[in-house]
């Protein structure tokens, strides 16, 4: 049976029917038509479906459309403001943080996250950070780079 | 009209940022799963829990019956469709049909049986599972050495011995070499199955327009233009009503070098049920259908002089080639084969290859396909010969490098190395890495009982395929460049990116040849209705061979261009500069808005050309390209728990010429990262019955950030004779030297225990157990 | 992949959620467990309550020398909680180890708790801390020590109609040193082996020990041979070790593709080794 | 995968024998058994529902028994199918005296296919112990009751 859903998709509001096991990520990318977010792994260990739900990175693959009635989200799509690049997404670009690009978009909204909870982190706690976002392109070290230089500028 | 130009900076060389990226950042790309069309339907395949059985009925109905299905297929239905395609041949080569959809018999765990189409992805998924197939489950095998046994289960019943082929080849006088000399060392080395597991799955979508009996199939390849020409002919529909549109591609590897059975049989449903349809494949299907890399098990014995010089080499190599053979499947050794010297003057060589049919997903080309087995066994070799005589890794391998002067070199496989200087690499990499005192270092850690390894890996790879002789399908590649009415150059490659970046260093060398800013440039590629036949991104040849026939497109281009500002400026002396054609005597200059306006316009023409600046070359290369390298790995093993990790990591590669080092970079850190999973971590696990139990990236073991070392790279630049560009190839260049420098790290860690060999991947509990027993586990 | 069909209510109230619940509802809060179960259909439940929104189970709070954290507390709040990280560090050291930032952010400890997964990190640290488990269910509510609860793998003492409503841990003063030390295994990043180690001591001996093992075996289980062979000892490192030695005395150690049997339980030694050390050591 | 192990059952080796073979305990001992019918000499059919926790699946399998010793031993047969994969199995079980009642010894061979063996890696070792510790467990609080 379905059920109607509202919530706040990058400050604009959504209101749909929808069947309670509709994946988070499949109602954004199919109902909504966001499809920034990716489908890598299924098994909540890739991180390619990362958005942000009520301020925090979840993988939407791993988690039901109604479960996320009333709730704000962020996805990549919604990172740009006035025609700049959010700085994360800048640093990815900067520092050729993507190469196929399949990982790229929920990487950045886990960096996001990263950044907003330790702004000026280790290269250590970097990795460690990016423990649920796999990528097998850049074997990681530009995507590194990327976050100190995100850092710095955010920190700046 | 004489206009002034600032001169612009060249851009080959220059670490300049990617023109793909700002819609990969913004998730604004393009994949297939990203494609919505009016009508579209959704395919969910039904696949064999069983890695061999008899199948003895499917019954559609309960499938059929839930609303939203339109459609369910069986193996006879599409019994007339196919094959999928085996490129390549060999002499003897049993090639089993490979139908599309099983049609008796299943012989492989994932092997589809049917395919289910309804309204919506998830009612497809749920009538999957209505989809009642009566099985009779048979005997597997699963290991290419079990299937090679007498008695072993038979794969394809019509070959009992499981034999695929058997391939050999010989080079000088390995028998008088090995008989003369002082030394011989011996070694099973085991290269074992990987899941190149791309990021993004693969998937179709299929468009079937009846009035025009034309399909439209987008799907995530490396080769769309092969992709179509095999589509038309396993649909049986003319290959120039046949589209393939390679969208955004996330990732390959060598995975979507390929033509599957979901390929064709998307193709067959839209035609059947007359609306477009997709399949994304999911990530357990990936692991289970899409091809496999690796699946080595390989004898070795090397001859050499008891001063460390090398004679002859000899190699059983076992390839596991699983249940069929996929587009490239058994031609993948024998590039092992042609690689087997590596950098070294081996004159004296013999191998032979024995293909073996197994209850598993084909293996086929992953990064490096070949090349990475056959350095993997060299490197193991060298460093085993050294341990024998007790010499440095790095002093063997220099006394066997042959020496700058003596390129183009002959190998005893039959190769010509373009240009090298071998040893350039390898010393500046023990430089780097300090390795006197490196090796002091070592030995005050192993009198304070630490186990610390150095290891190095002088890897050579045969890259920009290549020759059209030496390749199934064709090795050239083709490029267009049209100067456009406004002046604005648009390119358009053969070569089908997936995250090289080939429309950033494409673009480079456009704006180089004709002077004219990047932003000028666009570079198309991956739709066949756009672009002009061509061959795909695969085995490191995009920038040597597609960048190559973008050069000369141009100088073609920039030919025209000449005869039409010779005309325009009345001058028989004129250049194409800084965006500008230019009369060397006076200065005057037509910019190339205004020639290609002229041209369009055609109110007059040069003699003998043509309106409109267009030119489409298709550039054979005459060799391959040969980059290579050394990587040295420090290494520490935990005693207790045997965790190895890496300490330093540093990559010495001579690509030759570099475009752009930021995506070179990019390239080797990835190559790199893959090849330490190899070294570490990564392998697909059959159980004795032919069950995959590393059906997901909950048990297949992909590198994670915090698992992979700061890699330290440096370049040797030694250009390549065989392309204008000097340029090498590097895709592929990380993955083939990381697996045996690591390797050679831990052996190296654990030699005061009398460790000589470890096979991969070296998992801590692999690597307990050889400290607790000194031997390989 | 793709859950088969069910029925979804968002609790307001615990009230209300217990109803659903008694009435054959499967409790849902962060999802990390059971979401990937349905995904892959190993669990079809015909009908969820999401309780992530309850009010009532959703606090960390201290309580006459106890913390209470409710059930849908996630670990990222435990982890970050300044409360925990004071007066019970184990326990935010812990959550800090389990999965990834993502799955920190959804994941809830009653949901880890009652699902019970051999390899979860948690148990371990709620036997060493000697936890409370308080469910509730429409008869009422009881209380079920660490020890007691995890039953089996995948089995609790929850009964049909229960849920956790929260967990209560002591809080810990500086004479108590602690340590989470596992060994992660390289895909999934679950615990092949986890050790959480919780020690006091008093005047120069150690006077309580407490070592909870996860991974190891078909369930959780606190090494009591090591407690006891540490229990008045002075901590020294000869001490440590020889109890260490004791970690997976007589358990029957899992198997699988990333650890046999045998290193599991040789793992087990090292970490308790590593855990109890490290603990020694943070005593002030 | 292969499985051993023991169990004491409280009955002597004779009765525990018998008790191995007797489907009406075999229904009960089985966890989540939902049905069990006897097909043929030494044969049955059984409807399985397993439920671990969060993990439910229902299985349709056949068991049959061969290489019958009385009162030793006998080797079990398992076949079953259902919606998370396959099992296939048999084992050899011996029934020995151990001075108040009897043990039981088995080894045996299991074939896990489908979802089961492509995901759960990790569970299969624990849960099949599991439900044969749940199994004799059963099975003893059965003979202890004299049932």
């Amino acid at each position: 049976m379905k059920q109607t859903i509202n919530l706040t998709i990058n400050g604009k509001s959504y209101s749909h029917e929808v069947e309670p096991r509709l994946l988070l990520i499949h109602y954004l990318r199919e109902v909504v038509g966001l499809t920034g977010a990716h489908i890598g792994c299924e098994t909540s260990i890739c991180g390619a479906c990362t958005v942000e739900v009520d301020g925090k990175a979840v993988k939407s693959c791993t988690m039901f459309a109604v479960q996320a009635d009333g709730s704000k989200i962020v996805t990549v799509e919604g990172l740009a403001a006035n025609g700049s690049y959010h700085p994360v997404q800048q640093a990815f670009w900067d520092e050729h943080g993507a190469q196929c690009g399949f990982c790229t978009p929920g990487m950045i909204m886990t960096v996001k996250q990263i950044l907003e909870r330790n702004p000026s982190p280790t290269e250590q706690e970097i990795r460690e950070g990016l423990e649920g976002n796999i990528c097998r392109c850049t074997g990681y070290q530009h995507i590194v780079n990327a976050v100190k230089a995100a850092a710095a500028k955010m920190g700046a | 009209m004489a206009t002034t130009t600032t001169k612009t900076e060249p851009l080959i060389g220059k670490r300049i940022k990617r023109r793909e990226d700002p819609r990969l950042i913004t998730g604004t790309a393009t994949y297939v799963d990203d494609i919505q069309m009016p009508g579209m339907h959704h395919a969910a395949i039904v696949r064999s829990p069983h890695a061999a059985a008899k199948i003895l009925g499917i019954n559609v109905k309960p499938a059929l019956d839930l609303p939203g299905v339109v459609a369910v297929f069986t193996g006879e239905d599409t019994k007339d469709v196919g094959p999928v395609p085996c490129g390549a041949s060999l002499p003897g080569l049993r090639v089993p049909h490979h139908y599309i959809l099983a049609r008796d018999r299943v012989y492989f765990v994932g092997h589809p049986v049917a395919v289910v189409v309804a309204t919506d992805r998830y009612i497809a998924r749920d009538a999957a599972d209505l989809v009642e197939v009566d099985y009779e489950p048979l005997p597997a095998v699963a290991d290419p050495e079990k299937a090679l046994a007498p008695g072993a289960p038979a794969v394809h019943p019509e070959w009992p011995d499981n034999v695929a082929f058997t391939y050999h080849q010989e080079g000088g006088d390995p028998d008088k070499a090995f008989a003369e000399a002082d030394v011989v060392v011996k070694q099973r080395i085991v290269s074992q199955r990987l899941i190149p597991s791309a990021m993004e799955t693969r998937g179709v979508v299929a468009d079937w327009r009846p009035g025009d009996k034309a399909l439209t199939v987008y799907d995530s390849t490396q080769i769309p233009h092969l992709l179509r020409t095999l589509l038309a002919g396993a649909l049986g529909i003319p290959e120039n009503r046949v589209r393939v549109v390679a969208p955004e591609v996330g990732g390959g590897f060598g995975s979507k070098l390929n033509v599957y059975a979901e390929d064709i049989l998307m193709g067959f449903v839209a035609m059947r049920i007359g609306k477009p349809v997709k399949w994304i494949e999911s990530r357990r299907e990936n692991f289970m259908c899409t091809i496999h890399g690796r699946g080595h098990v390989d004898y070795y014995e090397i001859a050499a002089k008891r001063d460390g010089t090398v004679l002859g080499m000899k190699l059983k190599l076992i390839q596991d080639l699983g249940a069929y053979h996929q587009l490239l499947t058994p031609a993948i050794p024998t590039l092992s084969v042609l690689m087997m010297p590596g950098l070294y003057r081996f004159k004296n060589i013999k191998a032979d290859i024995v293909g073996v049919f197994t209850n598993c997903v084909p293996t086929d080309a992953y990064r490096g396909a070949g090349r990475p087995e056959a350095t993997h066994g060299v490197e193991r070799m060298m460093d085993i010969l050294a341990a024998e005589l007790n010499m440095d890794p790095a002093e063997i391998r220099l006394r066997n490098f042959p020496e700058p002067e003596e390129f183009p070199f002959a190998t005893a496989t039959g190769l010509t190395y373009d240009s090298g200087d071998y040893a350039a690499p390898l010393k500046k990499a023990l430089e780097i890495i300090d390795y006197p005192r490196l090796r002091a270092e070592q030995r005050l850690a192993r009198d304070a009982g630490r186990l610390m390894g150095i290891g190095i890996s002088t890897y050579g790879e045969i890259c920009a395929f290549g020759p059209s002789p030496a390749t199934p399908a064709g090795g050239w590649e083709s490029a267009t460049v049209k100067i456009e009415p406004s002046g604005k150059v648009t390119v358009m490659t053969g070569a089908s990116p997936h995250g090289q970046g080939e429309e950033t260093t494409f673009a480079q060398i456009a704006a180089d040849e004709l002077g004219v800013s990047i932003d000028d440039v666009l570079v198309l590629h991956g739709d066949t209705s756009v672009v002009q036949y061509g061959i795909g991104t695969f085995g490191s040849r995009a920038t040597a061979v597609g960048g190559t026939a973008v050069y000369f497109a141009l100088q073609e281009l920039k030919e025209k261009i000449k005869r039409f500002g010779a005309m325009l400026l009345e001058s028989d002396d004129v250049s194409v500069t800084n965006g500008q054609c230019i009369c060397n005597r006076t200065g005057n200059a037509k910019t190339l808005a205004e020639i290609a306006g002229a041209s369009y316009r055609a109110m007059k023409l040069p003699p003998n050309t043509q309106p409109g600046l267009v030119s489409t070359y298709f550039w054979e290369p005459p060799n391959f390209a040969f980059p290579f390298g050394a990587h040295i790995v420090v290494t520490e093993v935990d005693r207790e728990t045997g965790d190895i990790t890496i300490k330093r990591y540093v990559a010495v590669d001579d690509c030759g010429r570099i475009i752009n080092p930021l995506l070179v970079a990019g390239q080797v850190h990835g190559g790199v990262v893959q090849g330490i999973g190899q070294a570490l971590c990564e392998q697909a696990v059959y159980d004795e019955n032919g069950q995959l139990i590393t059906g997901e990236f909950t048990d297949y073991a992909a590198p994670r950030a915090s698992r992979v070392p700061w890699i330290e790279t440096d370049h040797t630049v030694t250009p390549s004779p065989v392309n204008p560009l000097g340029v090498k190839g590097v895709g592929e260049a990380g993955t083939i030297g990381a697996s045996p420098a690591v390797v050679n790290s831990v052996v190296d860690a654990l030699k005061p225990l009398g460790v000589r060999h470890i096979d991969m991947p070296m998992t801590p509990e692999k690597i307990w157990r050889i400290i607790n027993k000194g031997t390989n586990a | 992949m793709i859950p088969q069909p069910f029925e979804y209510a968002r609790a307001k109230t615990l009230k209300e959620a217990l109803a659903m619940i008694a009435d054959g509802a499967k409790p849902l809060a962060g999802g990390m467990s059971l979401t990937p179960l349905m995904k892959l259909r190993l669990a079809a439940p015909e009908r969820v309550v999401d309780i992530a929104r309850v009010p009532e189970l959703h606090y960390i709070r201290e309580e006459s020398g106890e913390i209470h954290i409710g059930a849908t507390t996630i670990h990222y709040e435990v982890e970050s909680s300044p409360l925990l990280r004071a007066k019970c560090p184990l326990l935010a050291e812990t959550a800090s180890r389990i999965g990834d930032i993502q799955v920190r952010n959804r994941g809830t400890i009653g949901g880890s708790a009652a699902h019970a997964d051999p390899s979860a990190d948690y148990p371990a640290a709620l036997l060493a801390l000697e936890a409370r488990i308080c469910v509730v269910g429409v008869s009422g509510e009881r209380e079920i020590p660490a020890s007691q609860f995890f039953v089996d793998a995948f089995a609790t003492a929850l009964e049909p109609g229960e849920v956790i409503r929260e967990i209560v841990v002591p809080a810990t003063g500086d004479d108590t040193g602690w340590s989470y030390q596992k060994a992660a295994q390289p895909a999934s990043g679950f615990a092949i082996v986890g050790i959480a180690v919780r020690l006091r001591k008093e005047s120069g001996r150690v006077a309580l020990a407490r070592v909870g093992v996860t991974g190891v075996a078909g369930k959780p289980y606190r090494a009591e041979r090591v407690e006891r062979a540490l229990e008045g000892s002075a901590g020294s490192a000869a001490d440590v070790q020889h109890a260490a030695a004791e970690a997976a005395e007589g358990v029957e150690a899992s198997s699988d593709l990333h650890a046999s049997a045998d290193y599991r339980k040789h793992l087990a030694r090292i970490y308790t080794m590593r855990a109890l050390t490290t603990a020694l050591s943070r005593i002030a | 995968m292969k499985i051993s192990g023991a169990h004491p059952i409280p009955a002597a080796p004779e009765r525990a024998y018998a008790a191995l073979q007797d489907p009406a305990i075999l229904a009960k001992s089985m966890p989540g058994c939902e049905r069990l019918e006897q097909t043929g000499e030494d044969e049955y059919r059984m409807v399985l529902k397993m439920a671990i926790a969060s993990i439910a699946g229902q299985f349709d399998g056949r068991i049959w028994i061969t290489d019958k010793n009385p009162p030793e031993g006998f080797t079990l047969n398992v076949e079953g199918k259902g919606k998370p994969g396959f099992v296939k199995g048999s084992g050899a079980l011996r029934v020995l005296g151990n001075g108040t009642g009897a043990e039981v010894r088995y080894d045996g061979d299991v074939q896990v296919g489908g979802t089961i063996a492509a995901v759960g890696q990790r569970l299969i070792d624990t849960t099949a112990r599991l439900m044969i510790k749940r199994f004799f467990d059963k099975l003893a609080e059965q003979l202890a009751a004299g049932g």
